[in-house]
Order: structure tokens, then sequence, then C-alpha cells
């Protein structure tokens, strides 16, 4: 069970990454083979950047590559799947010793992304970042703000201990 | 005791008079309008405006409020419950419901014929606001042809966070006290089959072997050509046509007409209007759910869009209506449930799968 | 038919007076420079690659241009600019950006949903630097089989068992969050 | 020594009150307004003209975008104007400045060298920010009350008690001249449309300490400022001076920094109006209010959740008259 | 009989592949003209037009579409002649629990309504039963109903 | 989902980037629309007068491993606009109901059956065809299978609704499987491989024993067939012995890398928690049907 946001549809990607020339197939196998490469560079580097449609696409195959490898090198069924979408045969052991251990008692999913800023003047596609979470590079957003002692947030907070003591001694709201 | 906060809110209330959907209004040829009309409330707000801003027991407490307020509320008015009046044959129109399509599944009758129903489910209804007739005529969306003869009950489905909706949009619903519907729809009712706002609705309005309307919106095509569109022949395939595979070919033809007649059927949006299929059987109810079994798998619309359900206009069912008056004018649970209500009710020509499988007698051919 | 040969005979006419002129002009005064001094980079690209045949009249059927459709009078810039940037265009460059958020940190503006551009910046050459001290020759074609710990100045590598130290000499930056350090670090890792 | 100072205040006010109601009849609160703002006005003009050479000191700004030192004029250059030389953003969101630690007003002058930090709504900590909000907020229902009534009301402002954002509404205690009125619903949206309207002008709150006979004589027709004045006087760090802000063309007396300017509220609402009773000042109202800043947007839905509790009434102290003991314990508070 | 009948299909080469007969697809699905049929009752000119490897071909269906079902009567062209049958199975993807046969099968008729042949070799669908009109008479040959 | 991500102040700031997907992305093709996450939070919102009670699941015992493939029609359909709790809930009930009346046996493609169907025009009022089931297909009250035979020399197909009340009785004669999921090409194969006798005893199959593969390799008769069988990497078929051109096109035509598209196949079946949930409920809606058996023999008797 995927535990992000997937669309129903697949995207086409039909806007070829490469040129047949750089040898990157067209049509729905080069679709796949483009998926292959962002995700050997996603076990590589653990956080990459690129198109927001690759990047999503890119993800839903890495969320399943991992629930798959997590039946276990000695499963056929992983392995096999593991050499097709891992071009590099070393990030194969790191898929199955590194990564699968790593997300063994996650409950939420495995991946993040985030959506970069727009470079003025804009007009190009929509670029993010997707990394794999517990990943040893600096967080993306370093120190996310606690918006608790905003004033809204304090008045809400007061209001709450009003409403609470209030409820609790049966005055009606 | 709750602040009207913002001056132009209990403007919106006495101008935007409801937010109406009005139901197919067919001008020559097959028009539609995807913008709602201009006196409609604004609905929508971007919620992750607001929604960053709070901490997360704050959000937890807001909605604790917003539960605390609407949750199971007996009568939100002071007011007494409105009188139930008597059904009249064939000049009493009642109100309907907002459902949702979930699906269709094959059925049998008794004697084996095999027939498709669509599952329609009743998810949360209200009825938001009565407009008596000589009111309603004065309002924006009256029809001239209605000729003053129907009041208007807004019916809204799906209930849903305020933090979603604008401030115009939570005022409709302040009279009725009911929280902020997700969808709301307008069905023209005859003065004595009002009911009091606030009241919820179950899909025991109907009866199983009722005959209903039911109104949605089709799937959308976008831009088709003829063939497609309108089922055109197109040309042919072969011997030569040069560019002559799928188009409409002649459009009028010459010196007297000389033009285009209006309403000739040509390339043009397709799909996403709203459809009408009347004159459908309900064969079968599940009120623990609230789903409907109505005949027929070809309702417009794809899974899970809205429909509207209300008794069939089709003079043979307002007749047969004469002699079984439906509840008046709507089912009130406590009221009118004699004994405790069965989760499935069927109707009696439909086969039960609990019952054994049909056997054809000697005599019968 | 007549009008049609009437109407090649004028098209000829106004080539052939043109073809003179477009020759001399991009022999003799090419962007005010003397043909000697015309610099090869100089001349239009365009021109470049065209082979130096004579003209002929049958380059001009070649293409069939008599059968395509052509617009048959100029656009005026009134009408060619109305048509880019008139009153049904405006609203795509007129209407106002109201998503845009200011960054605590810097200040820099970036839409609601997206992160800050010039934070992230610092990121990610922290991460370039961090892959950099690692040897390229692992970490591209033979990535170790265990968690990768990076160890920055001052800080000792024994505190992560069994993980493959990379050390990095350089002080970890101050802006990395504190709470990230600690065992067990917080779910925002 | 209690006792008898309560007393004596007793007499004072009783037969003060007598006597002011008198004189002030004739008076409306706009005349009164427009006067205090002419004084006003003669005495910045006085003080700016006292300044005669322009000295240079310099200003270390410390903070987002990046920390830059600033060669700024003694006297006249205000917090504001080191933001216009930063960034347009730190002028159009800051609320106040820290000049070397201490809560500065945006547009009061610097008079030395200092380091300048600018606070906003969404900082770490913005405790200062909402505290000099919410006194602003309470200075705003004074600037609603003497705006919003009949001239032959005659509303005399009494005081407001300090700023405590947890109680969920700001407060002004005033005598409104008004018999038995309760305000309705449509009332209170009524008056709240006044300071509402605040926020699409971009008044500055300007600050100016005065001297204690000027104060005396601006406030000399409303008995509680007046006789409040001596007693704020003697606190000042003078002993004499008594710090004004004037806001469009209303001025009132108040210690601690407010806003920079009215551009900064999103919402705002007069919720109630309470009858309160305080020993020194007799039956007075108690008006209060709540706002919320544009940097903070809340929905609608919220803010009426806010709105209700902010109608209940304010666990503030009563208005009581000063003197020796309430002043010490003040200080130290 | 059973004899010509080679183990596999009724064969629909004829012996010399003469380029009008050659077909390079199977029979149609349903009932149109030039759809060749397989005639299964035991008439004459039936087993004439099996040895001859020349099978009968539809040239009319008795009904509003053109298309002919189970129970359609069909104009025939068999061994030069022109014959009425009757439709008794069709290759169609049929509705549930109604047979779907591997070919098309007719059964000749006179022009007064009456059958050439007097017995039907094959099964017959069983609601044939419930259809009224002239196709009852052909019935009574039937043997087997599916 | 999305709900739980919001409400951490600073995850809040992730949850718009979820918030916006999380709500799959209804195609404006179906305006007036929700999707089925809308749908559902709406069933259990506690804001709705008619709020879907919470029943506790009794599952006393989880489901045999391969039950899905006993019973594959009891799974959802997996297209995602086909996808509806409330409507599979009602439907799986209709097919207990329907199974407690009339049971129908294990059996797979490739599994000779027997099915009595009420027929109102034959003797006996009742029809009986023996064939072997070359497909079973669909889901839910729909599902179907189709037995094939040779009668009289004549190829012959039925498709029977394993839900239709007309049934009175199915029997499997031999519980055997194919090496093919489909046996279309029985229809270009020799007769004597359709061909079943009606008369067949049934061989009972011992409980619990695994259900025997019959690994007949069919010879297809020549050409001109139903379907280009060679693109069809059949086992249970003989080798074709088709000229190389034909094997060269099948080649460029077939689509090798849809085997590894994870999310296609994620997309068009239904996920493991998922088949474990609903084939949980099945087993227990057996038992249950079992339950009411046993109790019906002890009042007959």
């Amino acid at each position: 069970m995927l535990r992000f946001g997937i669309r129903n549809r697949p995207r086409r990607l039909s806007k070829a990454m490469g040129r047949k020339e750089d040898g990157h197939g067209t049509g729905p196998p080069g679709r796949l083979e483009r998926m292959t490469i962002i995700v050997n560079s996603l076990v590589r580097h653990e956080r990459i950047e690129g198109s927001h449609q690759y990047m999503d696409e890119a993800r839903g195959y890495t969320e399943r590559l991992l629930q798959i490898a997590a039946q276990g090198d000695k499963n056929h069924e992983a392995m096999d799947v593991a050499n097709y979408w891992l071009k590099d045969k070393d990030l194969i052991h790191k898929l199955f010793k590194v990564l699968v251990p790593r997300y063994e008692n996650y409950t939420t999913c495995a991946t993040r992304m985030w959506t970069l800023p727009v470079e003025y003047p804009g007009g190009k596609n929509k670029t993010s970042i997707l990394e794999l979470k517990g990943n040893p590079w600096p967080p993306v957003v370093p120190n996310p703000r606690n918006n608790s002692k905003s004033l809204i947030n304090v008045l809400l907070h007061n209001a709450k201990k009003d409403y609470r003591s209030a409820s609790k001694d049966g005055t009606p709201v | 005791m709750r602040l009207i906060v913002l001056p132009p809110l209990n403007v919106s209330l006495i101008f935007f008079f409801l937010r109406i959907l009005t139901n197919v209004q067919f001008v020559r040829g097959r028009r539609r309008s995807c913008k709602a009309p201009s006196w409609f409330a604004k609905r929508r707000v971007e919620p992750s405006i607001y929604r960053n801003e709070l901490t997360a027991d704050n959000a937890e407490f807001v909605r604790e409020v917003i539960l605390d307020k609407y949750a199971d509320k007996s009568s939100p008015l002071k007011e007494a419950p409105w009188p139930r009046n008597e059904w009249q044959p064939k000049r009493s129109m009642r109100g309907g419901l907002l459902a949702i399509k979930i699906g269709t599944v094959p059925q049998w009758t008794k004697d084996g014929r095999k027939f498709n129903c669509t599952m329609l489910q009743v998810i949360d209804n209200h009825v938001i606001r009565y407009t008596p007739p000589e009111v309603f005529t004065q309002s924006a969306g009256y029809k001239s042809k209605w000729k003053g003869a129907y009041g208007s009950l807004v019916v809204g489905a799906l209930s849903s966070d305020p933090q979603l909706f604008s401030a115009q949009y939570l005022g409709l619903f302040k009279e009725a006290g009911v929280p902020p519907k997700r969808k709301l729809t307008r069905f023209l009712i005859s003065p004595e089959c009002a009911i009091q706002p606030g009241t919820p609705l179950s899909a025991m309005h109907f009866k199983v072997g009722d005959y209903v309307d039911v109104q949605a919106k089709t799937i959308g095509h976008g831009f088709q050509g003829v063939v497609k569109r309108w089922g055109f022949k197109g040309g042919p395939a072969s011997h030569g046509p040069t560019k002559f595979q799928r188009r409409p070919g002649s459009i009028g033809s010459g010196r007297k007409m000389s033009r285009v007649m209006p309403g000739k059927k040509l390339p043009g949006h397709m799909g996403m209007d709203w459809n009408t299929l009347r004159g459908l059987k309900i064969w079968r109810m599940n009120t623990k759910y609230n789903v409907l079994y109505v005949m027929g798998g070809n309702l417009p619309g794809p899974n899970h869009c809205y429909v509207r359900i209300y008794d069939s206009q089709l003079p043979t069912h307002v007749q047969q209506r004469a002699q079984k008056p439906p509840p008046m004018p709507t089912f009130y649970p406590e009221l009118d449930a004699s004994e405790p209500i069965p989760e499935e009710i069927f109707d009696d020509e439909l086969f039960e799968f609990t019952e054994p499988s049909i056997v054809y007698e000697e005599g019968k051919k | 038919m007549t009008n049609l040969a009437t109407k090649c005979r004028n098209v000829i006419r106004l080539l052939h007076r043109h073809c003179a002129a477009i020759n001399e002009s991009l022999f003799s005064k090419s962007n005010g420079l003397h043909p000697a001094l015309a610099l090869d980079v100089a001349a239009p690209p365009s021109f470049k690659q065209q082979p130096s045949k004579p003209f002929s009249l049958n380059d001009l059927f070649a293409d069939n241009i008599f059968w395509a459709a052509v617009p048959k009078k100029r656009r005026s810039y009134a009408k060619k600019w109305t048509r880019r940037f008139g009153p049904d265009k405006i609203r795509k460059f007129m209407t106002p950006r109201i998503n845009l958020v200011s960054c605590l940190e810097c200040g820099t503006w970036h839409e609601r949903h997206s992160i800050c551009g010039s934070c992230y910046e610092k990121v990610r050459e922290e991460t370039k630097a961090m892959q950099s001290s690692m040897n390229p020759e692992e970490f591209h074609y033979n990535h170790p089989r265990s968690e990768v710990a990076y160890v920055f100045h001052g800080e000792d590598a024994n505190d992560h068992p069994d993980k493959y130290i990379v050390e990095v000499d350089k002080p970890r930056p101050d802006w990395w969050p504190k709470h990230m350090l600690t065992k067990g670090h917080g779910k925002y890792s | 020594m209690v006792v008898s100072s309560r007393s004596l205040s007793k007499l004072f006010t009783s037969t003060s009150r007598r006597r002011f109601c008198s004189k002030a009849e004739g008076l409306s609160n706009a005349e009164i307004t427009k006067k205090r703002n002419e004084l006003f006005g003669r005495e910045k003009a006085r003080q700016l003209a006292l300044i005669t050479r322009v000295e240079k000191i310099e200003v270390e700004h410390v903070g987002p975008p990046e920390n830059c030192r600033l060669l700024m004029n003694k006297g006249l250059s205000t917090p504001f104007n080191c933001a216009m030389h930063i960034q347009e953003n730190l002028m159009s969101r800051s609320v106040l400045a820290l000049v070397n630690g201490q809560p500065w007003d945006l547009h009061r002058p610097l008079e030395d060298h200092c380091e300048l930090k600018f606070l906003h709504f969404k900082d770490e900590d913005p405790a200062l920010s909402n505290k000099a909000f919410w006194r602003t907020g309470s200075f705003l229902i004074g600037y609603t009350l003497e705006r919003v009534f009949k001239d032959q009301h005659y509303v005399q402002l009494c005081s407001f008690p300090r700023p405590r954002v947890e109680t969920g509404s700001f407060v002004y205690d005033a005598h409104l001249g008004i018999s038995d009125w309760t305000p309705s619903q449509a009332e209170l949206q009524c008056m709240s449309r006044v300071p509402a309207k605040l926020q699409f002008e971009d008044f500055k709150l300007e600050r100016l300490t005065v001297d204690a006979s000027l104060a005396s004589k601006m406030f000399e027709d409303n008995k509680f400022k007046s006789s409040q004045i001596p007693f704020i006087a003697a606190k000042s760090k003078t002993g004499h001076s008594v710090t004004l802000y004037r806001m469009d063309d209303h001025v009132d007396i108040s210690e601690g920094p407010l806003i920079a300017s009215t551009a900064l509220i999103n919402r705002f609402n007069i919720t109630a109006i309470h009858d309160i009773e305080s020993e020194d000042y007799g039956s007075l109202k108690r008006v209060q209010g709540l706002s919320t800043p544009k940097q903070l947007p809340i929905h609608f839905w919220n803010y009426g959740i806010l709105c209700e509790r902010a109608a209940k009434l304010n666990p503030a102290p009563m208005p009581a008259q000063w003197n020796k003991e309430a002043m010490a314990t003040r200080n130290n508070a | 009989m059973a004899a010509l009948m080679r183990s596999r299909l009724p064969s629909l080469l004829p012996s010399l592949p003469l380029s009008q007969n050659f077909s390079t697809t199977n029979s149609l699905q349903h009932i149109i003209k030039l759809t060749r049929l397989r005639v299964v009752d035991n008439s004459m000119l039936g087993n004439q037009s099996v040895v001859a490897g020349k099978p009968p071909r539809c040239i009319h269906v008795y009904n509003k579409t053109g298309v002919g079902r189970v129970g359609d009567k069909v104009l025939v062209a068999i061994m030069g002649q022109k014959k009425r049958a009757f439709i008794v199975g069709v290759k169609q993807r049929a509705r549930p629990n109604k047979p779907r046969f591997d070919s098309n099968n007719i059964v000749l008729v006179e022009d007064n309504g009456a059958p050439t042949g007097t017995r039907i070799r094959v099964p017959v669908p069983s609601d044939m039963r419930a259809m009224e009109g002239d196709v009852t008479k052909i019935l009574a040959l039937a043997t087997k109903f599916a | 989902m999305a709900d739980k991500l919001a409400t951490l102040g600073f995850r809040s700031f992730l949850s718009h980037q979820f918030l916006k997907r999380s709500v799959a992305a209804v195609s404006c093709r179906y305006a007036n629309t929700l999707s089925n996450e809308t749908v559902e939070k709406h069933r259990t919102s506690t804001l709705a007068h008619d709020k879907e009670q919470k029943e506790e699941k009794k599952i006393s015992a989880p489901a045999p491993p391969g039950l899905k493939h006993v019973h594959p029609e009891f799974l959802p359909n997996p297209t995602f606009y086909r996808r509806d709790r409330i409507k599979e809930k009602l439907e799986r009930q209709d097919m207990y109901r329907r199974r407690a009346v009339c049971p129908i046996p294990e059996f797979y493609v490739g599994s000779i059956m027997a099915v009595t169907l009420a027929d109102p025009y034959a003797s006996g009022k009742t029809n009986r065809f023996v064939g072997i089931c070359i497909q079973r297909a669909s889901y839910g009250l729909r599902a179907n299978f189709t037995l094939r035979n040779v009668v009289d020399n004549q190829g012959l197909e039925i498709r029977y609704d394993m839900y239709s009340p007309l049934i009175q009785k199915v029997e499997v004669l031999r519980l055997e499987k194919r090496l093919d999921d489909e046996l279309f090409y029985l229809r270009d194969a020799p007769a004597e491989f359709s061909t079943v006798p009606f008369n067949l005893e049934a061989v009972s199959h011992p409980p619990g024993a695994p259900v025997p593969v019959n690994t007949t390799k069919v010879k297809l008769g020549p050409r001109p067939w139903h379907e280009r069988w060679e693109r069809r990497n059949l086992r249970g078929v003989q080798d074709l012995g088709l000229p190389e051109k034909f094997y060269e096109k099948a080649k460029k035509v077939a689509k090798p890398w849809e085997e590894y598209d994870l999310m296609l196949k994620y997309r068009t079946s239904i996920n493991p928690q998922e088949t474990d949930e609903v084939m949980d409920e099945v087993a227990e809606g057996f038992r249950e049907i079992e339950r009411k058996r046993r109790r019906e023999k002890l009042e007959k008797s």
C-alpha cells in the first residue's frame, strides 16, 4: 500500500529525456528506461533534483521497489526486479543491505518530495527534490519554524483552556 | 451566541438569495454553462493559507469546537416543527435527494430476467432552506414558465469542515443550523410539501417500488467531432475520399434556406452536461447505508458523481402515486417508523439471493 | 488562366529587381565593414550555410509556393501586437501573483508551496561538499554496503558504530539543526 | 497611610466629577481632538527645530537579509529609515525595532550608536510584537470611542491596563457619557467598521515625549487623564515628562512601544462593552476588542471562536487612582 | 456421411485454390451478406455443397438490420441456386446461458416453409423453442437442444 | 491520511504538498465528481447525521493463503473509477447469500464441469451441459465462466453467470488445472481436445490435496486461426510450426517491459493488505455458510 497520494493514471512522459541517438528508447519502453535511470540515481545519491513530473513518477517506482525488496534478497522475484531497476549492480547490495533495514519499521512512506522555487522569469517546468528519508545529507529545510508562540496560536491556546474548563464544569459553551 | 463577524456577511444573506444549482434549462440545441451564475455565494477559500498558521493542537481544538457546535443537534430552531400537510394527488410535488452514484450491479427478477441496477448512496442530506412561492418568484434564478406554482427547497449533502469555505457561503447554513455542505441543489416543490430547514433526509424519503427521475452531469469528452458526438456515419474509408472520413458533410441547403439552422449538429464540446433519465423504478433499498438500487445501468455521469433524485414527473407515475401516497413531506424516522426498519427492503418481483434457485413448473409453457 | 500568367510575370519581374539589391547589399556594405574586413563570423549565420549557387526560378516552384495557403496581405504591427498582448491576453501578464511568501530566514520571496531557494542553495553546496569528500571511486561505482556516516572536523567517529565513516575535513556548518545530532534523531532527518 | 490616600482620592474624585461635568458640557470630542492634535504638532515641530547640527551615528543592523553597518543622523533618522536602506520587505512587515536589546518604536528617532534588530509577528518568539500589537489595540479603541458617538455624548477616556494577550482581548476603560445603553451586535459591528478601515490607511504611530505641563494642558478637559498625568510624569525618567502617541489626529498617553503603522492590522472587532465599577473613578464602561495582524491570516471561522471569547469580561484590574504605593508595586511588577 | 467429415471442422477450402474462393480469414462472427454458412440438416443439397467444398453463402437476411441472429430467415446461394434457410447457430458471442457455436449453422427450407431435410444433425439452442412463426416447423427435426 | 499529516505545525508546511495529490487527481472529464478518498471521509465524518457505524469485524481466523485463486471474483475490479467500498461490501453480501443456497465448488480453468440450468422449454424444466471450463472472468455478481464441448462434431460454448438464480447445480467432474489461464485456442484445436462425454463420472478430489495440473500440450489445427497464438506465449500448446517471420513480428509487437512496470501492476491489481482483508471476510463468510448448512441438517434430522 503506497502511503502517499498517487495519481490515478500514469504520466505518459512522452517528451524523451534523452534523444534516441543517446540510446534512450522512446514510447513506453523508453519511459520505463528513463524511470530506471532516475531510480538508480536516487538510490545512489539519496537526494536528487529534477522536473516535477519525472520525480513524482519515479517516486512511485522507488516506493514499490523498496516494498518488493523488503521480501529479502533470497526471493527470486525481488532480485529480478532489483536487477532490472538498478543498472549499477553495487546499488543492489545497498538496496538490500542498507535501505530495506532502514525502512523496516517505518509507518510513513520512505521518500519525501519538496517543490523548488520558480527561477525568474518562470515559464520553465516545475522542478522538485526527491529524497529518501534517513539520508545523511543536511535537511532541506534546516530549522523549521515553530509557530506555537505566534499571536493567533497563543489566543487559540488560551481559548482552548477556557473552552475545556468551561465545558468540564457543565456550563454550556 | 455566534457573532456575525464581517459586515458584508448579512448583506450576502439578503441578496445572494441561495446557492442554486439550476436544473437543466434547455435553450435551443444543447447549451450548458460550466460557470456558476454571478449571484452564487463565493464558495471556496485556499485552505493552505490558513492551515499552515495553526499549530497541531490548535487545529485539533478548532475541530473539537466544530463537532460540539454541529454534532447531533436536536432541533436547531426555537419555533415548533412545521405541520405535515396532506398529500394532494396530481398537485403535490415533493422535494428530492442529492445522492452519489457508487456503481452498477446485476439483479434478477423472480422469473429469471436479468437487468442492471445502479446503486445510489444518499450521504448526509439536510434541508437547508425553504422559500415559499411568493418570495421565490422574486428571487434570482426563478423561471417565469413555472408560473409561481412552486416554492424552492434547497437540499445540501456532505457536511464538511467550515475552514474550507468563505464567510458568504457559511452564512447560507446559519438558518438551518447544519454544518456547511459541500454540495447544494434545489428542488421545485409545491407549498404543502415544505420541509423545515435543518431536517435530515434519508433514503426512506422514497419507497421501494416508486418511480423516480434521476439527473446527473454526463462524462465530459471535450471537443469532439460529429461522428462521436452525434453518431454521424462520416465518409468512406477507402476509394480515395480526399480528407473526408469523419467530416459533417453539408450543413444546409441552397437558396431558400441559405443559412445554417439553429441546433444543427456540428462538432463541439461533448458531455459534462446535465442529463435526466425519467421513470426509473426503485427495486431495492439498504437502509443501513442509505443505498437505493435504481433500474438501469445507463445513468449519466461517472462513478461517485452527484445525482439528483426526485419523484418521477411522467404522467403514468404521477397517477400511480395518487393511489400510493409517499411519506409526506418526507420520512420522519421517529414518527413514521412503526416497527424497527429492516436493513434491506426488496421489491416483491425482485429475486432475493436468500431464496432457492428459480424452478419453472411443468404446466407453464 | 490568363491572369495567372500575368501574376507570374509580375512576380518574376519583382524578384529580378530585388535579387540584384539583395546580392549587392550582402557583399559590399555588410554591417558597415569594408568587405575585406567583413569577418566570416560577422556574416549572418543563415547566409553562411547556403551554398553560393546562382538564383534560379525553379527553386521558387520547387517548394510549390503557389499551392501552399499563404497570407495575402502583410499583418500590421498593431494587429500583431493586439493578438499577442491584446485585451484578451492581458490576463496572462497582469494577474498578480498572490501566492508569494518571503522566507523568514533570509527574506527572499518564493511561492507558498515551495521551499526558499537561497536557503536551499547552502544545503545543496554542503551536500555536494560532503559527497565529494567521499572517495569518488567508491561513491559512484562501489557504494559501501552499510549506512554512511559523515564525520566532520572535531567529531569522533566511534559514536557511529558499524557505519562506513567518511572524514569531512571542515567543521559542521552552524545552521545544521542541533536536535539532529543526538542519537535516534527526530523524524525530520 | 494607605487608608488616608484612598479617602483623599475619593473626596477628590467626588468633587471633581461634579465640577468637570458642568465645565465639559459645551465641549465635544471632535474639538478636543483637534486642539490636542495642534498642540502635539506644534510641540513636535518645536522639538525638531532644536536640532541645529546633524551628527552622524553608526547603526549596526543584525538579522535578515544581511548584517550591515549604516551611518545615520542622530535624533532624526528612525529605525524605519534604516529599513528603507536595507530591504523593502523589512519596511512593510516590521512591527518594532530592538535598539541595543530594548524595544523601540519604528518611527522613533535614534539617539546614539546602537545595534538594531527588526521584529515581526513570525519571529521565533514574537512576545514583544504581540504585546505592542495588543497595546495598539487598546489605543485604537480610544481612537474609535472618541469618533463614533454623536456629539452630545462627551466621551472621557480613562485608562487601559497593561496588555495581556492571554486574556484574549484588549481593553479601554472610559466614561462614555451615555446612561443606560447596552450595545447590540449590529451596533458593535458598526463601531468595529471604523478601526477596521484603518488597515487601508497607512497611519504612522508617532511617539513624542512632552513636558508634563503641556500634557496636562492637552488633557485638561479629561478629568481622569488630568488626574493621572502628575503621577505618570513623576514616574518617568526625567521626572516631569509624559510620552504621547499620535495616530491620524488622535493623541493619547501611553508609555510602552506601539506598532509601526495601522497597515499591519488585518481584522479588528470591538467585541463587547461591559459596565465596571472603579472605586476611584466611579462607574465606567470597559470596552473590549480583538484584532489580528495581516502577517498571520486566520480563517473567519476560527476568528469567530476568538471573538466569542473576547466578548467575555476581561479579568484585567479595575482602573485605580495612582498613589505612591501603587506606583511602587507597578514598577517592580 | 460421417466418413466425408474429416476429423477437424468442415474444410472450407475447395480442392483447387481459385482466387475468389481462397480465404485468409476465419468465417465471420455473425451473419451478413456473403457470410459462409454450414448446412446442418441431412438435405441432399447440403451434402452436395459439402462434397463440392463450395459452402453456401448468405445473400440476404430477412430482418431490418441485415445482421442474422439465431432464428432469422436468410436467402442462401447454394450449388448455384437460391434457397431460403433458418439460422440455428451463430459464432457470435452469445448472451449468458445461451450457446455459442463454432460455425454458423443453417437449416434449408422450401418456399412453403417446410424444411428440406428430415433431421438436424447438431444441437440447437433450446431458447429457439420459444420462437413463433414458421421456425417452429424445423424444430421438429431437432434431436438435441443445448 | 492527509488529515493526519496536516496536524503537525511544521508538517503542515509539508501537508500542502501531499494534500493536493493525496486527493487523487480526478480528471476534468468527471465534473461534479468526488474522489474515492473524499467519499470515504464523508461517510465516516462525525459531522454527518447518518455517520456509518464502525462494526467490528468478527474474523475468527485468517484466510488460507490460496483462497485468492480459488475465489478470484470476490476481489473487486481494480480500475480506480470502479472502486467503492460500500458497493463491494453489499455485492459480497449477496454473493454469500447466493452461495449459501446454491454452493459453487472450487474449480479452475481446465476443470471438467457440469451445470444444470433451469430452462422453461426443456423437458423436465432443466438443461444439463457438460464441458471443459475455458475461461473464468469478471468480478462480483457479474462473475461468469465458459464451458466448451463438442457434441455431434459441433463445437459448442456456453457462458454461465455464476450467481444467476437460474443455475440449479454446478458439479466439478474433474478438478484440474491447465498450463494456461484461458483455453480459447481449443477452438482452433482438433475436436478430440474439447470433447467431453456427457455421462462422465465425477472423480471426487481428496480435500486438501494439491490440484493436479494437466500438462497436455494441444496440437493446433492448420491456420487460419481465431487469434495469432504465437503472440500469446501459450504453454499448453505444442510447437506451432510457423515460418520465422511470424515470430519476428511477434517479438516486435511484444511488450516485455510491462513485466517490470511496478506502478502498472500496482494500479491494475488490488494491493496485498486489501486482498488479505477481503479474503479474511470471504473465509468468514464461507464458515458462516458451513455453520448454517450444519444447522439445517440438524433441524432436518
